[in-house]
């Protein structure tokens, strides 16, 4: 039997138990809205403007250096599994790859956009 | 047991999708998002193909991570040119940018 | 039928219906949102194909990186909460059809091909995808030029991606 | 077999014969029995988790000089129950503009990305949950779900606290994994599998924190910074934004991911424990039962968790520029050089003995955090100087 059945059992479950908890709140819970309390909270006062804001263009350098890292752990750990029987030319290889995402990683560093500016 | 063919129909219909989408949407974000659907429709082929041919030969999976790193590279900087474009012309509506027709 | 096949129907059947409304959805965030439902159930697919290294790298990457970066630019290049105006073009009727054109073509296409009722084999016992996966990405008689060049395809897209998104007008 | 050696197994098959003893067929009750011991161990997670309430608010006083519940039972022990009935009968509000299905569904994903960690974790020899081949992978994954649901959160609920605080609760998840990542191979390489199981079986002589002190530190900062706790805790950092993404949701769906940042500590004191102390082992006694190796296991997480605890209620909360400078210039270069450091000592050490290659792995681990924290120590000499001007800097050295 293909053992992601079982994960997706567990997935099932996860969602389960977090509905169930969050229907018996509903179920026991009072339910007396009113405009006041359904207002968005904004310390006390009444809200101003909408909830967009302007971001900063960093989260998306961000968000974006971490798909590179994250593609290349992708080709790393099937690397990473078969180390122990490759030889040291195996290593040599994973060096090299990362050494040239590194220089990317200097690039975006040295051009300020890691900061929080 | 699943036949081959289902999966390339799941395949082929969800290429379809993403055609649709790349083709027809306004929004650059949106185009870019149809072109994930089917870029996603190929690695289905190709982890298909790999199941149903050599089990042994890597090969299709090898080249779904390859589509991985095409598609990682493709969205990153098809959303940079979409922020940059949306920075000088305060538009990310794709029509609007007519600047080389004439 | 089989689990196996009804479970496939229920999961295809899912992934492509939150495919179309990734590509008809007003609002973009719900367009990102539903594409992450369509990468998730493309996943599972993987996982009723045997590659549970390319289920987990599906959510890896697309939902926990791709998906996420999508929503930062959506909300990078939006004036307002709002969607306001159409959302498809005007030539919308035209990629429909083409795009029906295509899967119609496809699909007729493989119907001919002879592989396609071809049944998988069962996968040898003690056979480790990820192990043998690892061994020919690094080998020099298979792809070990594709390994190193998807790093340097990553740095283009990563140093391309950091100038454009930081040019200075 | 016995009760005593295999009780999961031994449980299973009884039940599988009595349903199929009522007339099931043997997939269907095959099934019914997995979803039943699934569901028994996520309720046994939930029981601790209500207990872990407690437990972070007695030792929290602790750490402050307090006494911290303990009113109701002995030793407080009733209060999360009275803290559960509390949270069920709030009302469950939801506020104008806000979009109604993702507002909810966000909560419950929260729970169930911790929730789905379980599947792989192996808490006794022969309770594996599930033998998956990409287990430290997995872990990842199911984090990608738990960042979602963040943003999901903090997006749906239209408010400007919430948007903001769930943004840079995003930023500082995804650039923390990236050096989790790394660490997460060193394991996979000493172990050569990703399968939790494997990486356990593999720490037969030398716990994996012998072998790679390092990569085991960098993986708890990495997994402070994953749970959004401090001295990471600007996304909630109260005196700026509120309660971050989570400052619309009352009742329940609160609960929900305060339970869930609760449980997801005990769960990444349990993953590191398996990663780097070996898990349930400890120096044979798992082998004599399953029970004693579960206790095993949960005193290894408890332990783990404290330690989170610990910095959590001792550190200061980090400025958000300081702490993803840090991550990016810092720790991620650190944690590749480490990860790149051990494959090379792997590969030169193969054929050695067990006791060079554990020295020479330990010395590589000294000798790289030793050349990181000189670097960062010149680098932050020279910040220093910049901003205090040299000659305060001179004043010092007398």
């Amino acid at each position: 039997m293909n053992e992601w059945l079982y994960v997706l059992l567990f997935m099932v479950v996860g969602a389960i138990i977090p509905i169930g908890a969050i229907a018996a709140g509903f179920i026991f819970g009072p339910k007396k809205p009113n405009p006041v309390k359904r207002e968005t909270y904004e310390c006390g006062i009444e809200p101003v403007g909408e909830a967009w804001v302007q971001f900063k263009a960093q989260y998306y350098i961000f968000a974006l250096v971490f798909l590179v890292f994250d593609v290349e752990a992708v080709f790393l750990f099937p690397w990473a599994v078969k180390l122990g029987a490759l030889g040291i030319y195996a290593v040599v290889e994973g060096i090299i790859f990362v050494s040239i995402l590194v220089v990317g990683l200097i690039y975006a560093w040295r051009k300020g956009m890691l900061e929080w500016v | 047991m699943i036949p081959l063919s289902w999966y390339l129909t799941f395949a082929a219909a969800l290429f379809s999708i993403g055609l649709f989408g790349a083709l027809s949407r306004r929004n650059m974000v949106a185009i870019l998002l149809g072109v994930e659907l089917m870029l996603n429709a190929v690695n289905v082929n190709l982890v298909a193909f790999w199941r149903y041919g050599d089990v042994a030969q890597m090969a299709g999976q090898v080249f779904a991570i390859i589509v991985f790193a095409v598609a990682a590279a493709e969205v990153a900087v098809g959303l940079a040119l979409v922020i940059s474009v949306y920075r000088r012309h305060n538009t990310v509506i794709a029509e609007e940018l007519d600047l080389m027709k004439w | 039928m089989t689990t196996e096949q009804i479970i496939f129907l229920i999961v295809a059947g899912a992934t492509l219906a939150s495919g179309l409304l990734v590509v008809t959805s007003r609002n973009l965030i719900h367009a990102a949102l539903w594409l992450v439902a369509t990468l998730f159930g493309v996943a599972i697919v993987y996982t009723l194909l045997n590659a549970g290294f390319m289920a987990v790298v599906q959510v890896v990457v697309y939902i926990g990186a791709i998906a996420i970066l999508f929503i930062f630019a959506v909300m990078l290049t939006r004036k307002d909460m709002r969607d306001s105006g159409a959302q498809l073009n005007s030539n919308w009727w035209a990629g429909a059809l083409m795009a029906v054109l295509t899967f119609g073509g496809l699909f007729a296409m493989l119907r001919t091909w002879g592989g396609m009722s071809k049944t998988a084999a069962e996968i040898p016992a003690g056979f480790d995808q990820i192990a043998e996966l690892g061994a020919q990405l690094t080998s020099p008689e298979a792809y070990v030029l594709p390994f190193e060049v998807a790093s340097v395809l990553l740095l283009a897209a990563m140093v391309g991606a950091v100038y454009l998104a930081f040019n200075k007008k | 077999m016995n009760f005593w050696n295999d009780p999961l197994k031994v449980a299973a098959e009884w039940l599988e014969g009595v349903f199929v003893g009522w007339g099931m067929n043997e997939i269907a009750s095959h099934v019914l029995v997995v979803f039943l011991g699934v569901f028994l161990l996520v309720l046994i997670l939930m029981v601790i988790d209500i207990f872990l309430v407690w437990i972070e608010r007695k030792v929290v006083a602790r750490f402050q000089d307090r006494i911290g519940p303990n009113r109701l039972g002995p030793f407080g022990l009733v209060q999360p129950f009275a803290d559960i009935i509390k949270l069920i009968i709030k009302e469950d509000t939801t506020p104008d503009g806000a979009d109604k299905v993702v507002y909810n569904l966000a909560p419950v994903l929260s729970m169930m990305s911790v929730l789905m960690v379980w599947a792989v974790v192996p808490i006794a020899p022969v309770m594996l949950s599930v033998d998956l081949n990409v287990g430290a992978l997995f872990l990842i994954a199911t984090g990608a779900i738990g960042t979602l649901s963040i943003i999901m959160a903090g997006w749906s609920s239209n408010n400007k606290f919430a948007l903001i605080g769930g943004f840079r609760q995003v930023a500082i998840m995804v650039a923390f994994e990236v050096p989790m990542l790394a660490t997460l191979m060193i394991p996979t390489i000493f172990s050569g599998s990703m399968n939790m199981n494997a990486i356990i079986t593999a720490q037969d002589g030398l716990w994996f924190f012998v072998l790679s002190p390092l990569g085991a530190l960098i993986f708890l900062i990495a997994a402070i910074a994953e749970l959004g706790r401090a001295p990471f805790d600007l996304a909630e950092g109260e005196s700026e934004l509120v309660a971050g993404y989570s400052t619309e949701y009352s009742g329940m769906k609160f609960g929900m991911f305060y339970a869930g940042e609760l449980l997801h500590a005990l769960t990444f004191g349990g993953i590191w424990s398996i990663l780097f102390f070996g898990g349930y082992r400890f120096f044979g006694l798992e082998q004599v039962s399953p029970f004693l190796a579960i206790l095993i296991f949960l005193a290894k997480a408890l332990l783990g968790y404290w330690v989170i605890m610990w910095v959590k209620y001792t550190m200061l909360r980090i400025r958000i520029d300081q702490m993803l400078v840090f991550n990016w210039v810092f720790l991620t270069p650190l944690a590749f050089a480490l990860m790149l450091v051990t494959a090379l000592m792997n590969a030169l050490l193969k054929d050695a003995s067990p006791w060079l290659y554990g020295l020479g792995m330990f010395l590589s681990n000294v000798v790289v955090g030793w050349i990181a924290i000189e670097i960062a120590r010149s680098v932050s000499r020279k910040e220093r100087e910049k901003v205090e001007g040299v000659h305060q800097v001179a004043e010092a050295h007398h």
